[in-house]
């Protein structure tokens, strides 16, 4: 029951022929929503007020930071199963996370870069929400620096591991700290509590945007994650049947 | 003599043998710090407003590249694997030597800031916060920074990967520390960050060994 | 002094590295007052069955117990002796030993003259000759106590003279009831051990 | 293959073992920068106005930590005393060394400084004086530094002696550049500062490696 | 190819390290086709010899010279194997050797076959056994030219099929006319070399 549904995931090979599945629907889904939420977005919602047109990156700003912070504590929950229940799949999943992790933080980055020029008159300031970002991405190059200074996976996975979860310990500090240190970004206009600010014809594609985000970072992460396990169990007979037969 | 003692001794034994490198990370410090006036116009207002947090950021890098080799030599010359065989567990082993580390490779670091003050013209009440701080603060720095240094041990060229590694954890403590210099720049009351960082040394100091010490177990068992 | 009897069971160890499959199924059982000889070309994995008993290499697969015990509630029954140097350049041969064990002073003395590095004991290790350097980490043998010896090819850059001293000393450590793993590539006179011929790779 | 060409190959082939590294000092340089405005108050008024030394600071500590143990591995595994069987001088070998670690491990490095300038909103001007100040001023002081590693190779006690020698020689160079930066922020002509750099590079560059090679050389003789 | 023919003559050399004299006013010479085995305990000097002979030891008295030239300017004609390993350990076997020489590949394929590392031309050195990683030091001696070898204990951590492959291609390296000079604690069964014994120091 239960047990037999956790070991599965387990197994690569389970994971891989399963995985291809999930892979595709992932990929139509998000394909869909993020069309149908930038084309809402970039064409059609109003122009801002005081922003005008500049606006609208945060239709790719916005969802891309959510992420960036999102994928680092499913980092940690692989880095967690990883230990806790030795599985190598998690280990698999932390590597293909922290990459995509790394490229979702640049990007917000770059595009909160591109929208501080017209908004702010500078590519960057000392903020907490960007400092904290900043130190988010380099989190980030750690875990994926740490790994490639190994020659063996295994290792490098549990050294990852290590640094991950000392990481995660340390990230709401992290925040805090900053956030106590300096705060000038804009305050969260997403809440679950309270009505949103914004008008509904601009915050429903945001909405539409980020979830097809996730669902993107779901296939990116998916897809890599099929690789690794091909590359990793090269050696086992199922691969090399794969191969042989493809 | 038990296995703690012996540890300490040889650390001060190592210390002796090569009196010189107590100096070392002293003399980056001053380094590090007389570059600064040299590389700006030299505007004393402007060096006594910076001062303390370049003398924060100098000593931070001292400690992270006097650490950065902590376990590198016992490990390549298969001492450090001899200690899997003591009777003591690894993490307490570990918590001994980065005491010791702190002890004697920490501490003369901080004793120097007046020096590096006095250079930065930084006011004798923030460099007595400073120096504080930097007591306060430095158990933490060094549990992360030997933790960088024990997760980088097997892969031989890799040069400061422990400290580009381990340097985004440093974060909250040289914000903390920030907030203290600030505080007694404007004469305000100091304790509660202090007490702050504080905590954070211990918990780390409590936790971090163990990290250590997993991180050494996973070297050696892929060395030969 | 009599050690209390000993017993290492190795049952069904596999290990594989890099894509090679260096033992398989591999059981032995070791007891007091046996010396067994891990043999083999370069590469055969001598090295890390010997890591592997000693607790620094993880198992792969099968199961290592010392007493019923498992492996790693061991540890310090074991003196484990490889190819790194196990010494500390930058100390004196003295220091150096003290560091590992608490016996007195005038027994780290009678084990430094065992292995002949009587007029040594304040040199610094880096100022030794690599026989030398060797000796210094050999000289545990004869000042800790423990039943277990792994030595990974101890008699490596040692003279005739020496390598004679240390067959003798392990004859002695199993007479009372010790157990002595080691490898080498030079077979040894004077001792009577076992042979655990470990295959050719590819 | 000429040796020379093998011995720029076999730099590559070290670098792209580990593609990483050549992003390391990148790393560094960034992370250093982003500790400053943490370690201070985040005023961007001081910032821009700190900007440019902090990053000329950073950037030398970056190159110094690079270059520290630039000889160190091969002198450890036995590789550096095979230069001696080469049929080229060993200055010339050095020559051929330095230039291989300036272009791989020290441009890239300089590559960063618009990046960081722009963190630290340095104006346009100051950071083009800024970047070629960096690239005129490096080969010099990547010379001192190699000259440092090659000094502390063999015994760790000649440690302090290394740091020692090479600090004098980094003043001049990093007063040159604050002049220059200076001049940049004023407006004024940068070039006879700048012209006086590059002959000191250029004059380093010729020197230095004959020093190296007989610290190298000394070294071995040394060791066993 | 055949060498041309080489002589080494040392004369009055004499070393002390650390006030204990290790040989004093030593004097040989060596000719094309000789092997000269450094015999002596450890401790005895005999790598502080080898060194001073390849010139990575400075003299501290006497004389060597190589036909007739001072030694420092005919090191090129010298292959000097030490105790080091003499590898990068993040390089490639074939990479490594590809730096000290540049013969062309397929030789360096044959040199590596030679010693046994066929199928690890692409494996990085610090994945290597002990011995494997010595193998690839040797290498050098199957791809490079020159009439002086001077190898320090090159037997450590070889097993005996590469012992004896080792003796042959030294034998095969006097037999064109080349030098060895070389030190051992386990004497080669099929070399045909003169001694020279070092004595104990103390
Ligand atoms: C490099 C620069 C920037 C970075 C790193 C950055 C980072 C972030 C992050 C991490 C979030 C998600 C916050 C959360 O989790 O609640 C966010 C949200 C947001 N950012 Fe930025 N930002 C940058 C620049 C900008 C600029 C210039 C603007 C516009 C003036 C902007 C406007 C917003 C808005 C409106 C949100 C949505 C707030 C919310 O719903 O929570 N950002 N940004
Ligand atoms: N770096 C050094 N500094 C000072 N003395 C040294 C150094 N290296 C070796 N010695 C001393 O020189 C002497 C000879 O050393 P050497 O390495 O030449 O001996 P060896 O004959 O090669 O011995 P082994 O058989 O152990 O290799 C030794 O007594 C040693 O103490
Ligand atoms: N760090 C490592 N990473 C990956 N593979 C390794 C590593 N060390 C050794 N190996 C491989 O494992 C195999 C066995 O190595 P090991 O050191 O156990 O051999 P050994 O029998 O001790 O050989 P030797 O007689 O040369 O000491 C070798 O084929 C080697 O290529
Ligand atoms: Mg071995
Ligand atoms: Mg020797």
């Amino acid at each position: 029951m239960g047990w037999r549904w956790f070991h599965q995931w387990g197994s690569p090979r389970w994971f891989y022929e399963r995985a291809r599945r999930w892979q595709l629907v992932c990929g139509w889904l998000a394909l869909i929503l993020l069309t149908l939420g930038s084309l809402w977005g970039l064409g059609f919602a109003p122009v801002d007020y005081q922003q005008g047109n500049s606006y609208r990156i945060i239709y790719l700003h916005v969802p891309v930071a959510f992420l960036a912070q999102a994928l680092y504590a499913a980092m940690a929950v692989c880095a967690i199963v990883l230990f806790v229940w030795k599985m190598k799949l998690a280990d698999v999943a932390m590597q293909s996370i922290a990459v995509a992790g790394f490229a979702f933080t640049a990007l917000s980055l770059i595009s909160g870069a591109v929208w501080g020029k017209p908004t702010w008159g500078t590519y960057w300031v000392w903020d907490a929400r960007l400092t904290s970002m900043l130190i988010l991405a380099f989190l980030y190059l750690g875990a994926i620096g740490l790994r490639a200074a190994f020659q063996d996976p295994d290792q490098a996975g549990k050294a990852c591991g290590i640094l991950i979860l000392v990481g995660v310990v340390n990230l709401p500090i992290i925040k805090y700290s900053v956030e106590w240190w300096n705060t000038l970004h804009q305050p969260a206009s997403l809440k679950l509590t309270e009505k949103p600010t914004m008008p509904a014809s601009m915050w429903i594609p945001l909405l539409i945007n980020i979830l097809g985000y996730y669902i993107a970072a779901a296939y990116l992460v998916l897809g890599s994650m099929r690789a690794t396990v091909l590359e990793r169990e090269r050696r086992a007979i199922w691969v090399r049947e794969l191969v042989n037969g493809a | 003599m038990s296995i703690e003692k012996r540890m300490l001794v040889r650390e001060l034994k190592l210390i002796a043998a090569r009196p010189g490198d107590i100096f070392k990370p002293m003399w980056f410090t001053l380094l590090v710090i007389s570059m600064v006036p040299l590389a700006l116009a030299p505007d004393s207002q402007l060096l006594a407003e910076i001062g303390s947090a370049m003398i924060w950021v100098a000593t931070l890098l001292a400690l992270l590249l006097n650490t950065e080799h902590l376990f590198q030599s016992d490990f390549s010359d298969g001492v450090l694997e001899q200690w899997l065989f003591l009777d003591r567990p690894l993490a307490w082993l570990v918590g001994v030597k980065l005491i010791a580390h702190w002890l004697f490779n920490v501490l003369p670091l901080i004793l120097i800031t007046p020096v590096a003050g006095l250079m930065l013209s930084v006011s004798t009440e923030v460099l007595l916060a400073l120096f504080i701080t930097l007591l306060v603060a430095t158990p933490a720095l060094t549990c992360f920074s030997g933790l960088g240094a024990a997760l980088t041990l097997g892969s031989s060229r890799s040069g400061i990967l422990g400290v580009l590694v381990m340097m985004p954890l440093f974060v909250p403590v040289v914000i903390l520390a920030a907030g203290v210099l600030i505080r007694a720049t404007d004469g305000s009351d100091t304790l509660p960050l202090l007490a702050l960082l504080g905590a954070f040394s211990v918990i780390a100091a409590t936790l971090v060994p163990v990290a250590v010490s997993a991180a050494i177990r996973l070297n050696i068992g892929g060395s030969n | 002094m009599i050690f209390a009897p000993v017993k290492i069971e190795i049952s069904a160890l596999s290990c594989e590295r890099d894509d090679r499959l260096l033992f398989n199924n591999l059981s032995v059982a070791l007891e007091s007052g046996q010396i067994l000889r891990v043999a083999g070309p370069n590469g055969a994995g001598k090295t890390t069955l010997l890591r592997t008993v000693a607790g620094l290499f993880g198992i792969q697969d099968g199961v290592i117990q010392v007493n019923q015990l498992p492996l790693q509630e061991c540890l310090d029954q074991i003196i484990y002796i490889g190819h790194k140097p196990q010494v500390t350049k930058d100390l004196t041969v003295l220091d150096n030993l003290k560091f590992l064990t608490d016996a007195d002073e005038a027994c780290l003395q009678k084990a430094l003259d065992n292995v002949g590095l009587k007029g040594y004991h304040d040199s610094l290790v880096k100022e030794l000759s690599q026989g030398q350097g060797r000796r210094c980490a050999l000289a545990r043998l004869w000042c800790v106590e423990a039943p277990i010896w792994i030595l990974d090819e101890p008699y490596t850059a040692l003279d005739v003279g020496m390598a004679k001293t240390l067959d003798a000393r392990i004859n002695e450590h199993v007479a009372v009831g010790g157990i002595c793993l080691f490898t080498t590539h030079q077979p040894p006179q004077q001792l009577d051990y076992q042979i655990l011929e470990l295959g050719d790779v590819d």
